[in-house]
């Protein structure tokens, strides 16, 4: 099937996040929420004529494998995530006084958005490649933002380490194509070699790309800082979809079983370091941004036993993770500072949606948190892999720790004698987080024939 | 329906039968004595010095004991009629605590209640374990465990320990009631047991044996004793015996009716010791004397009471104890034991009545002279206990009450020119520094010292001398059944 | 084994991603670390150029006078949009070194570390 | 009656289910909130999250599978660690942290069970046997004996439940507990157990041990915890006999160990809240000023120990009658022998309150009746319980009906 719906599905933000800087302050977010809701509109739509068959488009008319094609399949999915959290992020970030509302914030978020619709799209490695670039450079831009002092120099690491990522990914393209003559997904996979070192080389680096880019342990260093100086609204799409870019690009990667033994044990490294290092942080977006790099972990892991689970859960922790950012950001916002200590106490409504939240990111059933993860051990088991397992398991018990700190500094410290008067989050903030919160519950509820869906 | 069945939890089943109705006669005939008398031989609201050294304790006890007393008599009609084991142990647990309850109210009680509580608990526990073995089919060991737990309640011998404390300890009327009709209950469910056919006949014989041990022991401890009270529940551990003596040795209506001789018997001699201290405030026989001329009411009960224990020939009582006498006949051995055990009965009976009613009086207190002994409504109630014992028989037995009474008075005699003399049996208490340092296990509090100290010379006191006179008697025993 | 010399431009690229990469992770300067991103990229283009080279082939342009062999095009079209990606990337690297110079006044990582 | 809702994850769904067991223990799940909701007001935290613990403590009556049983089960953990540490002070929040450590790794242990089990046998519904491996029914029971307090992972509870606000200890010891052991029953409906000698011997460890240290604890509501360790080791104990009417003793044990211990803790929280007495050894002369409170706390006492007629006899009773069809000499042992430690720690506390002389007098200070009422009311359901429990429709009934539905 085809249809100009998929080309508009990267189009629309792009251009509307070209037009932004032409506006003026006031009318951007709007512009924003208008273009991401549209989006959203035109990914509802290809999801559900995916239920019939997968959309594909030909761009300019050349057919695969020579020209650049783009492709609506499960993974394309994310689409849906992505335009959800990124419309909601807009206006959560008009009350706060947050630079992501400026025009070019604006347009920095549409762009990368419609980078990110591209790289789900994307059914050849160059179109991959380059949509790749165009969500890097908008993430880069995103955590920079931020007037935070050192936001910069968060920035900039991350983009040292996300160039670093993009080239190795480049030149493994590049392998990849000497290797089989092709850039297109289906075609590589169809003619790859059996083995040798240089396709060897070229998954493998393909794979370390994609995991730098997914903040995976011990390639993490880059995420906390610029998780955590961006602002939080920011921090909802680095954390919610960017980092899963990487993942996508990993599931994308052809050849993949060739690695599934450096995965698993990436993966489980991942899933207790980050727990673990989340178990120590003092502040609360430094300790989410390292819960992102554990469930990254777990992903990882997944990808090796189960790859519908990892599928289901990168979807799922998308939502449940943005809902937690956008929380925090409206602690922050009403405390005025980083030390959020008992503003739950005023804020009971922002405080339950971030324990939802949190159970989520647990993995408690009926949440979405529980779908993949069940998924993951079971595929663990069935493999016979039990230690994996009874980590992933250890792991939720840490992060769950993790998270009942947290909610204990919110809504059980003692708030300061100067921060009395503060209120619940306006509702401009609530509505968003109130929505994410909703979804990675109901999501969970019908876990089922969701991953019946996913795994189609 | 047997009343040995286990039964189920939540279902209430009664039965009536003549051995029942023999029980709950004399319960009802002995409570309503008992209440008569603690109208007034109790003080109300306002009760004043005398009343306190009745036994009486604090103000308001009549009031306490009533309501007491009249659910423990509830209870104990509950044993008596219960058709199954859950039925009857539902009121037996309910009959220990009232119990706890009747003893706590004496003075100075504070020890003889909780020992008593902690007692009857774990007897309970023991009938408990007794009744599901028995409902799970082990009919064996669910018997020993259940003659066991009754045995704790009648004051058989190995577990006769809380017996004279409480019964010395609690306030008259509560002794009279402890003794005459609740130790009774410990008896009714031996006697059931005894009686039912899937018991091991084992048994018998370890009831005959421990009874037998037990009317010896009973006796000659009573005899030493210097408080009136004392001296009477010791007594109740020797007349226990006896009973027990006749269950095992098959004199079962022999039993039963010297169940009524020391139930009625043993309630007028409490309730009489009662009405003394009523009026000298002490029960310490070196305190007491010649009463017989201001209370001869009181004198002259006793000295009927104490008559049918002892087995006078011309009383319904005394045939009982002859049936339990014959039953032993042939096994010389035992019957020397119970002639011993006999004679013992008379010489504490003898030293009773003669250091309390006879002799120089020793106390013409003027201020208590006038009453008799302290109001009909008391005497009233004693002559309600002695109802049963007023049944005149043919004489039975006679050149056995003879000789155990010419014994029981050289005994007395005896006790009278030497026993006062006696040095008080004396334990050195221990060296400080004796005790073991025990190391507390984690998380505990350290066993406290001074407290294993004070259970360590304790157990040497009492309990020590104790166990060596039993293990005397039961070696006795032993050498004498074989 | 083929010889050294016969892969002396893939030699070259691995030697130069190698001083780039080297750059950039051992380098305190936050500046030359960029150069050195930089330095691994012009090696990937290299390499990647290099690959899509066919001996004596014609530029892939489809013209009048056009004849096989023709070099690989899309090789060269990776390339270009990778210089354009990083041309972009320097640009906004660049900026925010601006702005990290601004907020501490140096680009030395034990300096930075110190002041943060 | 059943209902199956959504699919959670494939091949598992949720499922509600009413049978015998599950009425039970909802209905016992109801009728003590009633008595916990009276008393002051805590705020709106308190009162939310009291609600929701509500409705998933019934989620866990009515669960019916093991998916369904597991959700409620670690949702109703996570909702009431809000409760335990609702004062606030850093004891508090120290007990809440362990709890949640003990409480997270027992679920751990559930899920991987429950992953063993699913990979077996696929959707683990109430109403089928199934044969599962070995492997999966140890770890669910471990996983669940951290809930029911078994010994080497009890440590929770004497921590939690002290320093609990009254109600919310109620709530812990009455029905928190009971989860475990409630959920260990599920587990004997559905598989085959392996021999459990060793939950017989961990069980009768936990009944005795902890009795012990409940007669060494001087502070009240520690006592208490500790007493609830030792009795709910009760239900483990009769489910590893495996017979049927230990089986329906240990059902029914967890619904009047509820009202006698939930009585207990109100108790506990008057006797703080009137007159601030925290232990034990300051109980003198409590009963003369809160004569009415010290009498539903003898009562309820007396229930626990297992003295007749109060209901906390009739589930010894039907335990012990069990285990005496099974021969199971042993445990019925340790039962009789848990009642004496019951007596043991409880009794002194009674003997205190009345009969020693108080450390100063004070006018009586008896709560005002909505506070005094489900304290009475928790005394009077113990007699009621107790006397009535053989009537049709009261719990014993229930509970033989449910241990009929479960073999083995």
């Amino acid at each position: 099937m085809t249809t100009h719906w998929l080309p508009a599905l990267v189009a629309i933000p792009i251009a509307g996040g070209v037009l932004v800087p032409t506006m003026s302050r006031r009318w951007a977010p709007a512009w924003g929420f208008g273009v991401l809701i549209a989006t959203l509109g035109v990914a509802l739509f290809l999801t559900g004529l995916l239920r019939e068959d997968t959309v594909s488009y030909a761009v300019g008319g050349w057919p695969p494998p020579y020209g650049i094609e783009l492709r609506f399949d499960v993974l394309s999915t994310f689409a849906v995530p992505i335009a959800l959290v990124a419309a909601l992020a807009v206006p959560f970030a008009t009350h706060s006084n947050e630079p992501v509302t400026t025009p070019e914030g604006v347009a920095v978020i549409l762009v990368g958005t419609g980078g990110m619709m591209g790289f789900v799209v994307a059914a050849d490695f160059f179109t991959l490649f380059v949509f790749l670039e165009v969500l890097s450079i908008s993430a880069y831009g995103m955590v920079a933002m931020s007037e935070e002092r050192g936001a910069g120099l968060a920035a900039f690491r991350y983009l040292l380490m996300g160039t670093v990522a993009s080239i190795v990914i480049l030149l493994s393209v590049g392998l990849l194509y000497t290797l089989t003559g092709s850039l297109n997904m289906a075609d590589v996979g169809q003619r790859l070699p059996d083995g040798g070192l240089p396709l060897h080389l070229a998954i493998g680096g393909l794979a370390a790309g994609f995991l730098l880019k997914a903040a995976v342990f011990p390639l993490h260093v880059w995420l906390p800082d610029a998780h955590a100086t961006a602002p939080s609204a920011v921090s909802a799409i680095l954390s919610g979809l960017i980092v899963k870019m990487g993942i996508i690009g990993l599931l994308r990667t052809p050849g993949l079983e060739h690695l599934h033994e450096l995965l698993i044990w990436v993966g489980a490294a991942s899933l207790l370091a980050g727990a673990l290092f989340a178990l120590v942080q003092d502040d609360l977006k430094r300790m989410l941004a390292y819960s992102t790099v554990s469930n990254i972990g777990l992903v990882v892991l997944g990808l090796a036993v189960d790859r519908t689970g990892a599928t289901v859960h990168i979807l799922n922790h998308a939502i449940i993770k943005a809902s937690l950012f956008l929380a925090a950001g409206a602690f922050i916002h009403r405390a005025g500072s980083r030390r959020i200590e008992g503003t739950g106490r005023s804020m009971p409504l922002t405080t339950s949606a971030f324990a939802v939240g949190g159970i989520a990111a647990i993995g408690i059933p009926p949440t979405g948190g529980f779908t993949g993860k069940w998924m993951i051990v079971l595929g663990a088991l069935e493999a016979g892999r039990w230690g994996f397992a009874v980590m992933i398991l250890l792991g939720a018990v840490i992060l769950a720790l993790c998270y009942a700190r947290f909610v204990v500094v919110v809504a059980f410290r003692p708030s300061p004698a100067d921060r009395e008067g503060t209120s619940e989050a306006p509702l401009v903030m609530l509505v968003p987080i109130f929505v994410l919160a909703a979804l990675s519950v109901g999501v969970g509820i019908i876990g089922g024939p969701f991953a019946a869906f996913v795994g189609k | 329906m047997s009343p040995l069945t286990p039964g189920s939890v939540g279902r209430f089943t009664f039965t009536v039968d003549s051995v029942t109705i023999h029980f709950a006669s004399l319960t009802v005939l002995i409570g309503i004595g008992v209440f008569v008398f603690a109208l007034r031989g109790m003080s109300g609201p306002s009760g004043g010095g005398t009343a306190r050294a009745a036994g009486g304790g604090r103000g308001g006890t009549r009031g306490r004991f009533l309501l007491t007393a009249l659910p423990t008599l509830g209870a104990v009609l509950g044993v008596v009629f219960a058709g199954d084991l859950l039925t009857l142990f539902v009121f037996f647990e309910i009959l220990a605590l009232l119990g706890f309850f009747l003893v706590r109210q004496g003075d100075g009680a504070r020890g003889a209640a909780i020992r008593y509580f902690w007692t009857m608990l774990v007897g309970g526990l023991v009938l408990l374990a007794g009744i599901l073995l028995r409902g799970g089919g082990a009919s064996g060991p669910g018997s020993v465990l259940l003659l066991l737990g009754f045995g704790v309640k009648a004051g058989m011998l190995p577990v006769h320990g809380w017996l004279p404390a409480a019964h010395s300890k609690a306030p008259a009327p509560a002794s009279a009631l402890l003794s005459g009709v609740m130790i009774k209950t410990g008896i009714y469910g031996i006697f059931r047991v005894l009686t039912d056919p899937a018991t091991p006949e084992m048994l018998h014989a370890t009831v005959f044996t421990l009874g037998l041990a037990g009317a010896a022991y009973g006796a000659l401890r009573a005899l030493v004793q210097s408080d009136a009270k004392r001296l009477l529940a010791w007594s109740s551990v020797s007349q226990v015996g006896v009973i027990l003596t006749g269950i095992g040795a098959g004199a079962w209506e022999g039993s039963l009716q010297h169940v009524m001789t020391h139930a009625s018997a043993k309630a007028v001699l409490f309730l009489a010791v009662g009405a003394v201290a009523l009026r000298h405030g002490t029960v310490q026989l070196a305190g007491l004397g010649g009463l017989w001329r201001t209370m001869p009411v009181t004198f002259a009960l006793s000295l009927f009471a104490g008559l049918a224990l002892m087995g006078f020939p011309l009383l319904r009582a005394s045939a009982g104890k002859a049936e339990i006498h014959h039953a032993l006949e042939g096994v010389p051995s035992a019957e020397a034991v119970f002639f011993l055990a006999s004679a013992g009965t008379v010489a504490i009976l003898l030293k009773l009545i003669a250091e309390v009613f006879l002799g120089p009086a020793r106390d013409p207190d003027p201020a208590t002279r006038a009453s008799e002994i302290g109001g009909a409504l008391t005497a009233l109630g004693l002559i309600i206990a002695a109802l049963p014992l007023l049944h005149p028989a043919l004489p039975t037995d006679m050149p056995y009450f003879v000789a155990t009474f010419g014994a029981g008075t050289v005994l007395y005699l005896t006790w009278r020119r030497w026993g006062p003399a006696w040095p008080p049996v004396r334990i050195p208490s221990l060296p400080s520094g004796w005790t073991v340092p025990l190391p507390a296990p984690p998380g505990l509090p350290a066993l406290p010292e001074a407290r294993l100290q004070r259970a360590v010379e304790r157990y040497a006191r009492e309990i020590a001398p104790n166990l060596a006179l039993l293990f005397v008697v039961l070696l006795a025993v032993v050498f004498v059944l074989r | 084994m083929t010889p050294l010399l016969e892969n002396l431009d893939y030699a070259a690229t691995v030697v130069l991603l190698l001083i780039g990469l080297w750059t950039v992770l051992a380098d305190s300067n936050l500046l030359k670390k960029l150069m050195g991103l930089n330095i691994m990229e012009t090696a990937v283009f290299a390499f990647i150029v290099t690959s899509g080279m066919i001996e004596g082939g014609a530029a892939p342009i489809l013209g009048p006078d056009a004849a096989p062999p023709f070099m690989a095009p899309i090789p060269h079209a990776l390339v270009l949009t990778g210089i354009v990606v990083a041309v972009s990337t320097t640009a906004l690297a660049l900026a925010l070194l601006l702005r990290v110079h601004r907020e501490f006044g140096t680009l030395e990582i034990d300096e930075l570390r110190k002041r943060w | 009656m059943e209902s199956i809702l959504f699919e959670i994850v494939p091949e598992l769904r949720l499922h509600l289910r009413f049978d015998a067991l599950g009425v039970l223990f909802s209905a016992t799940a109801g009728i003590l909130w009633l008595l916990v909701l009276p008393g002051p007001r805590r705020g709106r935290r308190y009162e939310a999250l009291l609600a929701l613990s509500f409705v998933l403590t019934l989620g866990v009556g009515t669960a019916g599978n093991l998916l369904t049983l597991l959700m409620f089960y670690e949702l109703l953990s996570l909702a009431a660690w809000p409760l335990i540490i609702h004062d606030e002070t850093a004891e508090a929040l120290a007990a809440g942290r362990r709890y949640l450590a003990y409480v997270l790794t027992g679920a751990a242990m559930l899920l991987l069970g429950l992953a063993v089990v699913t990979l077996a046998a696929g959707d683990v519904g109430f109403g089928t046997r199934v044969e599962v491996p070995a492997l999966g029914i140890v770890l669910l029971l471990a996983g669940f004996s951290v809930k029911a307090a078994l010994l080497p992972v009890h440590g929770w509870v004497p921590q939690a439940h002290p320093i609990a606000p009254a109600p919310i200890s109620a709530l812990l010891s009455g029905l928190m507990v009971a989860t475990g052991s409630f959920g260990m029953i599920r587990l004997i409906q559905v598989m085959d157990p392996p021999p459990l000698a060793i939950l017989t011997g961990v069980s009768a460890l936990t009944v005795v041990l902890a009795g012990v240290v409940a007669t060494r604890t001087d502070h009240l509501k520690r006592r208490l915890a500790w007493s609830t360790i030792s009795q709910m080791a009760y239900v483990p104990l009769a489910i590893s006999v495996l017979d049927r009417e230990a089986l329906a003793g240990g059902i029914v044990h967890i619904t009047h160990h509820a009202f006698m211990k939930g009585g207990l803790f109100l108790c506990a929280g008057l006797l703080l809240h009137h007159l601030g007495i925290r232990h034990v050894s300051r109980m003198g002369g409590a009963a003369r000023r809160m004569p009415w409170t010290m009498g539903a706390f003898t009562l309820l006492s007396l229930g626990l120990i297992g003295i007749p007629p109060l209901s906390g006899f009739v589930s010894k009773w039907v335990i012990g009658a069990g285990m005496a069809q099974a021969g199971a000499w042993i445990p019925l042992t340790v039962l009789l022998t848990g009642a004496l430690l019951a007596a043991l720690y409880l009794m002194p506390i009674v003997h205190t309150a009345w009969f020693d002389p108080p450390p100063s007098e004070g006018p009586q200070v008896d709560p005002p009746p909505p506070t005094l009422i489900p304290v009475l009311a928790a005394a009077a359901i113990t007699i009621v319980l107790g006397i009535g429990a053989a009537l049709p429709g009261f719990p014993l009934a229930l509970a033989r009906a449910a241990a009929r539905g479960i073999g083995g």
